[in-house]
């Protein structure tokens, strides 16, 4: 049942805005004079120590209007300087060249003046981290307002006016422009907005702040609006209605959209066209559809191939080798050519041509484009660019894996509770009778949010339940997903199997003994827990080294320094982080290498269960991949149990057991993953797996959560 | 075999270290603010060093008949109004000064960790006792209270300096424990906690260290402050006894003469401005290397 | 200073050594009034230049008996209110206010109890001395015992005096105004007003002066004084007081408790040296302990110390001086107090003899000398009465107030050597007879100075600088007597 | 935490702390040598007080009691409002505090408007101009100021402005006149330290995204400075004005001397050097009071600049 989202099936298209009919944009390409954004070679430098970090390296494509366009590429290939540059934003210290020509105006040569006019008119943009785009200590009303009235205005800005400072500025006027605020937040989607001029971006929930950073970019009435990765950070049901907006706002307002992106399938959702972006270069352009289908450039391939959802679930995730080359390196030849299998001498020196695929199919750049390849079906298993890399396993053969996207027993159970006791289990797995390894009974979490002397004298306590009454089982050898909104208390239910936090009501037990907290743990079942914190960096002090930290454990256990040296290299060894990599400190490493040490720690000293909390979400997507591979891995060779939270339900499908799903501390659902997925019970579940984009459009049709679905405006409440 | 391997290892984490720490070096060399101030803490404190014995003249010497002599090649810096000169008792006086402002400092850096440490570390009813025997001494205007144990005690450089101590501790307190709190709940500390690490060792490894990095850079605003209250003490009459060759003393004696003869008051007043300065230079530029993001934090203790 | 106005003429801003309003928190205020410099309450007797009393409010007096003294009232002056000045009042102000409130150590001050002053008729007025006191009438020729009527409410700050200038305004610690009286017994006086500023900071009061904010000032920084001497605009006033600066040496405590040390300390100074340096020539230098004003003081007929380091450090190689440091105190608040003392520090290095300066205020200085721990004190002497004979007595006396408590506690004191010196004093204070009281007290300082009690400093003189315009200065050897009466300016 | 239930809080918080402040304050008095009766009489007469005075002089000052039985009279006596009687003249001494009181708080207030009046321009073009000379010589500017013990940079602006452009007063109180070198004194100093804040807190501000997207909206960079950043910037600057008042009543010591202004400063150093205890004790507990009162406000008004402020999140 997971073949259907996988196949790239030619159906109809149900949503006017997405449309995969490429000859419908011919006319509106790079080429085009008529674009209301021409970029042409655009280069953008920021000065360091020793060479210039080229960020942006020689960037040229265009938007026509109306148009709706996708930026993607991997994290600092240089999508937000490209953007930033648009709006003429660049930091000072930034050395920008090429032209970027803005409805007839050249943003690079532009006057204060000018710029000011445009960004006032033409041009809006939503930032990268909505959350901080607002500023903290005006209302909301106050800000999309003063939107409006530069637009209104652009040449006659007086700071006493914009002060508010009495005598000097019209309070009619401010007036009337919060009213208009107001209907700017209900187009975009925000209830009772009356009333939500007047709160505090603070006020507001993840997605509401999206919204209003929308509505504060649409107040000037822009032309184009470019939008930095809107919906990075927020789950997947608000995501999809920030989505659902921007199409209807393309539909009524004729709106041209930059959309900057890292997510493949928000792209597929959305864009009529998509400029792919390689460390500072656009090594890919064309109608959304057909990229995604038939990529031509191998980055984009590779790219394509390293997402869960096109791979069979416990397959193997196919990762391009090597890493993005440094921005500061000098450059010749396709960036890509070092971790291209494909790659020639001639990849490697000079200029490569930009080869125009004709037929309106966009551009690549690349030698080995060739037109009259056959399209790449989405789900050939096992399709990679490279075969791995150094923690490839002899024992798993990515071709050879297991395609057992098993038939599914739908009967199984209804509820949560019923499941665990039912002990179902999925049938992916080989294992016949697993124990349950740790057991949660009637387990619930109350915070206390007052402290201090006085209020303990006044006897004040205020409590926030962040767990309530959750029954749960770990079974031994399996992988447990737990999966929720933010906040939902997915952190804190980790937090009390690891004993960081103990319950404030219910109980805790290991192999059938009841445990408390960490100080009361013995030290085999302290060992017997490894954990991968939330945000892996924070959990590595900083003056340690790698080889200090991951002996850390070792040392409590009394291990001799030999056989801690020892240990300590082969669990490097194990997640693939280099010798050399053990005298490192955690600064001079990059996200990824950070995940494998917190790994590495975590496995060192032969623990049975691993606690994953979100090990993946702040990584790429070829990052992304092999870290996957690497947890599974490990599992198969120690036997290990993962108890593995993420909010990306992708990542989830591809490698869990089974899955908990998670609402407001309680738990909602649990069940085999195939059966939770395929046929969720609770109505949080459906609405939750609804939302997920998928990369082939067609899919989306179906349930699609609005703003006023009940289940969704659970996630407008404050963010903190 | 393992001792060769041990060290190249041991090379190779030095030059590890090495470039560590030579990029802060890097960052701190790039404000030339910072340099200033290093420059100007390393001339006090060489003077402090070779003061008395480069001191051409005897510091308490009088020559009455060569009193008040503008300054000249005999006398550098001039002559005050008892004849002495000047450069000598300014030599000798960065001695006392900078070991005032270092002892003082000292004292209450040791202190104010102590009662830190223990609170943070300990929480709980000691916690709460300490932070409001804390809040209580920072109820007090520093300078006011000073002045008020060392007026009771009588005036002498001990009792400037036991005033001193005794109100600038609290600041330490708040500022380690505030980092000990802060720290132990990283999530670095937690993880050590989940790997069975002692106590011990998380206070050794994890706590202290982070703790070092703001405490240092409090106390070398610090010096300044101190130097600044003991001329503020001098100038109300309870700072060094005559003919004690005192920085706040000299500056406070020599206000009488500042438009007969500037140099007697003014000499001191730019070796204090300058010392004040590089210290608090020096402490902005540990701060933007060590800590950068404690700002307004170490501001509002300092 | 003031300009433009006509009235401003007639007015003038004077800065005395002191703080006019006296700070509102000591005893020798009322109503936050200080009673000195002002002029607007006055003392039955006064004092003349060469410190002798002098007829005021009272025109005679005489001792009717060894106790008993007869005191004539002037006719015809009245009060700020109106009302005329006669002995009910003077019984008033004796009985109520200077015998009762101003607190107990009146009484021996005075030789006056509550209840021993008696209304002859309207304007005599006969007052019982507990002891024979003939320096009585000198002694009531002080600010602080004025004449104020019963309906004066003092604790208020509503002050009614005699004096040619009534009290206008008052600002607690910055300054007090006065207005011109013009009933005056003494005849109408010429300001029409004057303002008192306090600026206890000597700087600070040359600074006024320079800035021309202040007509008058007085005592200022002595490291100004010859700058202010070149100025057109400015012109100084150099006047004699009646006080006079010495080293007291505690002659009951080892080493100083050895004559020799104390004569080797007297040979070690140059007082003239002292004078023409770092007081820019301001003071005579001194022989004895008592200001040359005073008639009775004795300098010529003393015996010297000129300076002479030879005999000096034979003299302390011959005493019982091991080398120790000897503690020298002196006040916070002395002017050129830490300088002198360091130019004591010197002089004695140069004989072999140590010593440690201690500068504390008032309340420590004081608990030290109590406790008599100390060996040196570098100290003034001065009388704010045209009688000064308690300068010997509380000094010098074993029952002064120095050297009372230790020697009733212990059987010593501090500078008193008894015996001879004792009686001297005695005979001196208790004598009607001008001659015999000045020959003992003579007498007495020549012992005091054999035995080289005190080292003798310089006899105080102080400056007044005012704006060259101002005429009609009178000052007084005791400083708080000026008279402002006279102030005009010259075009 | 809800208004109420904070101010509930601070109002607990603060009575401990002054009680413990009243605690050291009262104890201060047994730290001194010597029997403060006889010192303080001796003062007061000029001379050595007999034992009957001495007796008399302990029993109206309640001295004769043990410490603790002193000390709960005080404190009682205190929340009676009465904060005893002045050794020296019998003026109470809450009529002392309330006559200097205003000289201090009208100096405090005008050294705080010439500190801000410097810091705000300075910090922001510091700020705005990172890393360049302007940058430098502001910042090195404003800490010339607080590296200056400010009794010498009070006599050399009263030689400088009073002697010898002779456009202002030397000293005194009562006119704004008078006003303006003493409060240049105190704030100068107070402005290095606001400046160098204000400077560090834009640069942290104008990393901030809304900052960017205050500009792509079109905005003027004077509004982007002076609207958006600078009152984010202001937040943590507001938290340090609260501790800067003790700073200004500590260098109201020094200054009122200096400019001969009788205000507490000055009130205060006469009485500790006339052991005058109870205006010492008055004046300490009344500073401390106002101290954390202050606290109080400041904490409140940060509230109402940032709206994010939960009212009770531990400070550090
Ligand atoms: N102000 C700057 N100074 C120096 N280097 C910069 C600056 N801004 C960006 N860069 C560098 O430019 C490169 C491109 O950054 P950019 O922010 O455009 O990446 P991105 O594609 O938006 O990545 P992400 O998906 O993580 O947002 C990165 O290597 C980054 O480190
Ligand atoms: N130490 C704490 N004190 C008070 N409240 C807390 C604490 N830790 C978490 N909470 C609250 O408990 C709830 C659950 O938090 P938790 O961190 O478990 O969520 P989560 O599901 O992990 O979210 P995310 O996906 O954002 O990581 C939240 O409302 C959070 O604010
Ligand atoms: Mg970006
Ligand atoms: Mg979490």
């Amino acid at each position: 049942m997971q073949q259907p989202r996988k196949t790239a099936s030619e159906s109809t298209h149900s949503t006017p805005a997405f449309d995969t009919d490429d000859s419908n944009h011919t006319a509106c390409t790079a080429e085009s004079t008529t674009d209301l954004l021409t970029v042409e070679g655009l280069r953008v430098q920021f000065p360091s120590p020793d060479e210039p970090v080229r960020a942006v390296d020689g960037v040229s494509f265009g938007i026509a209007d109306g148009e709706i366009v996708g930026l993607v590429g991997e994290s600092g290939c240089g999508k937000s300087v490209t953007a930033r540059s648009i709006i003429g934003l660049d930091p000072p210290e930034a050395a920008v060249r090429g032209s970027i020509e803005l409805d007839g105006t050249d943003v690079t040569a532009a006057s204060e003046r000018q710029l000011r006019r445009l960004r006032g008119d033409t041009v809006s943009m939503v930032f990268q981290n909505s959350m901080e785009t607002l500023n903290p200590v005006l209302d909301i009303g106050e800000q999309i307002a003063e939107s409006t009235k530069v637009h209104d205005h652009p040449d006659s800005q007086r700071l006493l006016d914009y002060l508010h400072a009495p005598l000097f500025s019209s309070r009619a006027d401010w007036h009337e422009r919060r009213e208009h605020a107001a209907e700017l937040l209900d187009q975009v989607g925000i209830a009772s907005p009356e009333e939500r001029v007047d709160d505090y971006p603070h006020e507001l929930s993840g997605g509401q702040i999206q919204r209003v950073a929308i509505a504060l970019a649409l107040a000037s009435d822009p032309d184009l609006l470019i939008a930095d990765e809107p919906t990075t950070a927020v789950d997947a049901t608000t995501q999809a209605q920030l989505l659902d907006r921007f199409r209807h706002l393309n539909d009524t307002r004729g709106m041209a959209l930059l959309l900057i992106t890292h997510d493949l399938s928000v792209v597929a959702e959305l864009c009529d066209r998509v400029v792919v972006m390689y460390a500072g270069q656009v090594v890919e352009t064309g109608p959304a559809g057909r990229v995604l289908r038939d990529p031509s450039h191998p980055y984009t391939r590779a790219l394509l191939n390293c997402l869960p959802q096109r791979v069979d679930r416990n397959e193997r995730l196919p990762t391009i080798e090597g890493a993005v080359p440094d921005p500061t390196d000098d450059r010749s030849g396709c960036p890509f050519a070092p971790r291209c299998e494909r790659a020639t001498d001639d990849c490697r020196h000079g200029d490569v041509p930009t080869i125009d695929l004709g037929d309106g199919r966009g551009t690549a750049t690349c030698y080995d484009v060739d037109d009259s390849r056959p399209a790449a079906p989405y789900n050939r298993p096992g399709i990679t660019v490279t075969a791995g890399e150094d923690e490839s396993d002899p024992t798993r053969e990515p071709t050879t894996a297991a395609e057992t996207p098993a038939a599914e027993t739908p009967s199984s159970e209804s509820t949560a509770r019923s499941s665990t006791r039912e002990k179902t289990r999925p049938e992916s797995t080989a294992d016949g009778d697993r124990q349950p390894l740790v057991e949660l009974e009637g387990v619930t979490k109350r915070y206390a949010t007052a402290n201090g002397l006085i209020d303990r004298l006044f006897g004040a306590t205020a409590t926030r339940r962040a767990v309530a009454d959750v029954d749960l089982e770990i079974r031994a050898g399996e992988t447990l997903g737990l999966v929720g909104e933010t906040g939902c208390g997915k952190t804190t239910l980790a937090e009390l199997v690891t004993g960081l936090e103990t319950p404030t009501a219910g109980e805790i037990r290991f192999g059938g003994d009841p445990v408390g907290g960490v100080e009361s743990r013995s030290a085999e079942t302290l060992a017997d827990v490894g954990v991968v914190f939330q945000n892996p960096r924070s959990s590595l002090n900083p003056r340690l080294t790698v080889e200090q930290l991951v002996a850390e454990p070792l040392r409590s256990r009394g291990w001799s320094t030999g056989r801690r040296r020892e240990r300590v290299r082969t669990v490097l060894d194990r997640v693939g982080l280099s010798e050399h990599r053990a005298r490192s400190y955690p600064h001079e490493l990059s996200g990824g290498q950070v995940q494998r040490v917190a790994i590495a720690r975590a496995i060192a000293p032969d623990p049975t269960l691993i606690v994953l909390d979100e090990p993946v979400s702040a990584l790429d997507v070829s990052v992304q991949a092999r870290i996957l591979n690497l947890l599974s891995e490990l599992q198969a060779e120690f036997g290990l149990t993962y108890l593995l939270i993420s909010h990306d339900l992708a990542v989830v499908e591809h490698v869990v057991d089974r899955v908990a799903v998670m609402s407001r501390g309680e738990l909602v659902e649990i069940g085999p993953v195939d059966r939770v997925f395929d046929q969720p019970t609770h109505p949080y579940t459906k609405t939750l797996l609804a939302s997920i984009p998928s990369l082939s459009p067609e899919e989306t049709t179906g349930v699609r959560p609005s703003a006023s679905d009940g289940v969704s405006s659970s996630l407008d409440r404050p963010t903190r | 075999m393992s001792g060769v391997l041990g060290s190249v290892g041991t090379a190779v984490r030095r030059r590890y270290r090495a470039l560590r720490t030579s990029r802060k070096v890097a960052a701190f060399c790039a404000n030339p603010l910072n340099v200033v101030g290093l420059a100007l803490v390393v001339a006090i404190a060489v003077a402090a060093a070779v003061g008395p014995f480069i001191a051409p003249y005897d510091p308490t010497t009088q020559q009455l008949t060569n009193r008040l002599q503008h300054p000249s090649l005999a006398h550098p810096l001039g002559t005050d109004q008892l004849g002495r000169d000047v450069l000598s008792r300014l030599l000798h006086g960065a001695r006392l000064s900078l070991g005032i402002a270092v002892a003082v400092t000292g004292i209450r850096l040791t202190l104010g960790t102590t009662i830190g440490l223990l609170a943070g570390y300990a929480g709980g009813w000691t916690d709460e006792f300490l932070m409001r025997l804390v809040d209580v001494q920072l109820a007090f205007p520093g300078l006011v209270l000073a002045l008020v144990i060392a007026g009771i005690l009588g005036p002498s450089l001990r009792n400037v300096m036991l005033a001193l101590a005794l109100v600038g501790w609290a600041s330490y307190a708040r500022l380690v424990r505030g980092t000990v709190l802060a720290t132990k709940e990283r999530n670095f500390v937690r993880a050590a906690r989940l790997l069975n690490v002692s106590r011990f060792r998380i206070a050794t490894r994890h706590l202290l260290p982070t703790v070092a990095g703001p405490v240092v850079v409090l106390a070398t605003l610090n010096m300044g402050t101190v130097i600044l209250g003991t001329a503020g003490l001098s100038f109300i009459g309870l700072g060094a006894q005559p003919p004690t060759a005192e920085w706040g003393t000299m500056l406070s004696d020599g206000r009488h003469h500042l438009r007969s003869a500037w140099w007697i008051a003014n000499v001191p007043g730019v070796a204090i401005m300058l010392t004040v300065l590089g210290f608090t230079l020096l402490g902005d530029g540990l701060r933007d290397v060590l800590d950068p993001k404690r700002d307004a934090t170490i501001e509002k203790l300092s | 200073a003031e300009t433009g106005l006509d009235d401003t003429e007639t007015a003038f801003t004077i800065v005395p050594g002191s703080d006019p309003t006296g700070t509102g928190d000591s005893w020798d205020n009322w109503g936050g009034m200080a009673p000195y410099w002002t002029r607007v309450v006055e003392p039955l007797v006064w004092g003349t230049d060469d410190m002798q009393p002098q007829p005021w409010l009272a025109t005679d007096w005489t001792a009717t008996d060894e106790t008993t003294w007869v005191f004539e009232l002037r006719e015809g002056v009245s009060f700020h209110n109106g009302t005329e000045l006669t002995a009910d009042d003077v019984v008033h102000s004796f009985e109520e206010n200077i015998l009762t409130e101003r607190g107990d150590f009146v009484h021996g001050w005075l030789h006056l109890e509550p209840g021993s002053v008696d209304r002859i008729d309207e304007f005599t007025v006969a007052f019982e001395t507990t002891d024979p006191f003939p320096g009585f009438p000198g002694t009531i020729a002080h600010n602080m015992i004025d004449i104020q009527p019963p309906e004066a409410d003092r604790r208020a700050g509503e002050i009614i005096g005699t004096g040619p200038f009534e009290l206008a305004k008052m600002d607690q610690g910055q300054q007090l105004r006065v207005e011109r009286f013009p009933d005056y017994w003494g005849g109408e006086p010429a300001p029409t007003e004057l303002a008192f500023r306090a600026a206890e900071d000597a700087t600070t009061r040359t600074d006024l002066l320079e800035a021309g904010e202040v007509d008058l000032v007085y005592e200022p920084a002595t490291s100004r004084i010859s700058g202010l001497r070149d100025r057109d605009n400015i012109r100084t006033e150099i006047q004699q007081s009646s006080a006079s600066r010495f080293v007291s040496i505690n002659i009951h405590r080892a080493p100083t408790d050895d004559t020799d040390l104390r004569r080797a300390l007297n040979y070690a100074i140059s007082q003239s040296e002292i004078v023409d340096t770092v007081l820019e020539g301001i003071g005579e230098p001194a022989h004895g302990p008592i200001s040359t004003v005073i008639d009775w003081a004795a300098d010529e007929s003393l015996p010297r110390y000129d300076r002479d380091r030879d005999t000096a450090r034979e003299l302390v190689s011959q005493s019982s001086y091991d080398g120790e440091a000897l503690t020298c105190l002196v006040e916070t608040d002395m002017d050129d107090g830490r300088t002198l003392v360091q130019i004591l520090q010197e002089a004695f290095k140069s004989i072999g003899v140590s010593l440690d300066i201690e500068v504390l205020e008032k309340a420590s200085l004081q608990d030290r000398t109590d406790r008599g721990e100390f060996h040196l004190e570098l100290t003034n002497s001065q009388s704010n009465s045209p009688a000064a004979d308690y300068i010997m007595w509380e000094n010098f006396h074993t029952m002064g107030i120095e050297n009372k408590d230790l020697y009733e506690a212990e059987g010593t004191g501090l500078y008193n050597l008894g015996g001879e010196v004792d009686d001297l004093i005695e005979t001196g204070f208790q004598s009607y007879d001008a001659t015999e009281t000045r020959e003992s007290y003579i007498a007495a300082q020549r012992a005091i100075m054999d035995a080289a009690v005190v080292i003798p400093l310089f006899y105080e003189e102080y400056v007044v600088a005012a704006d060259a315009s101002i005429d009609g200065l009178d000052l007084h050897p005791i400083d708080k007597f000026a008279q402002w009466g006279d102030l005009t300016r010259t075009a | 935490m809800d208004d109420a239930t904070y101010l509930l809080h601070r109002l607990g918080t603060s009575i401990i702390v002054l009680l413990g402040v009243s605690v050291v304050t009262y104890g201060l008095l047994f730290l001194t040598p010597g029997d403060p009766a006889e010192v303080i009489l001796t003062q007061q007469l000029d001379r050595q007080p007999s034992a009957s005075e001495v007796e008399s002089f302990r029993a109206t000052h309640g001295m004769d009691d043990p410490v603790p039985v002193q000390y709960v009279s005080w404190v009682t006596d205190v929340l009676r409002g009465d904060l005893g009687t002045s050794y020296y003249s019998d003026t109470a001494v809450s009529t002392l505090i309330v006559d200097a009181l205003p000289l201090t708080i009208e100096l405090a207030v005008a050294s705080l408007l010439v500190a801000l009046a410097i810091a705000i321009p300075t910090g922001v073009l510091s700020a705005v101009h990172r890393g360049s000379a302007i940058d430098y010589a502001s910042q090195l500017g404003a800490l010339v100021g607080v590296s200056m013990p400010n009794f010498w940079l009070g006599y050399l602006l009263i030689l400088v402005f009073a002697l010898t452009l002779g456009s202002l007063p030397v000293a005194g109180a009562g006119s704004y006149g008078q006003l303006v070198l003493p409060a240049i004194t105190l704030g100068t100093g107070m402005a290095a330290v606001l400046t160098r804040l204000i400077r560090s807190s834009m640069l942290e501000v104008l990393d901030e995204a809304y900052v960017d997207t205050a500009r792509s909206k079109g905005l003027r960079e004077r509004i982007v400075l002076y609207k958006h950043a600078l009152r984010n910037a202001l937040v943590p600057v507001v938290t340090i004005l609260g501790v800067q008042l003790g700073s200004l009543l500590n260098g109201a010591v020094v200054v009122e001397i200096v400019f001969q202004r009788p205000g507490l400063g000055m009130l205060l150093v006469d009485a500790v050097f006339e052991r005058n205890y109870p205006v010492v004790q008055g004046i300490t507990l009344v500073t401390a009071g106002i101290f954390v009162g202050t606290n109080v406000l400041v904490d409140l008004s940060y509230r109402y600049l940032d709206p994010r402020v939960e009212l009770g999140g531990e400070t550090v």
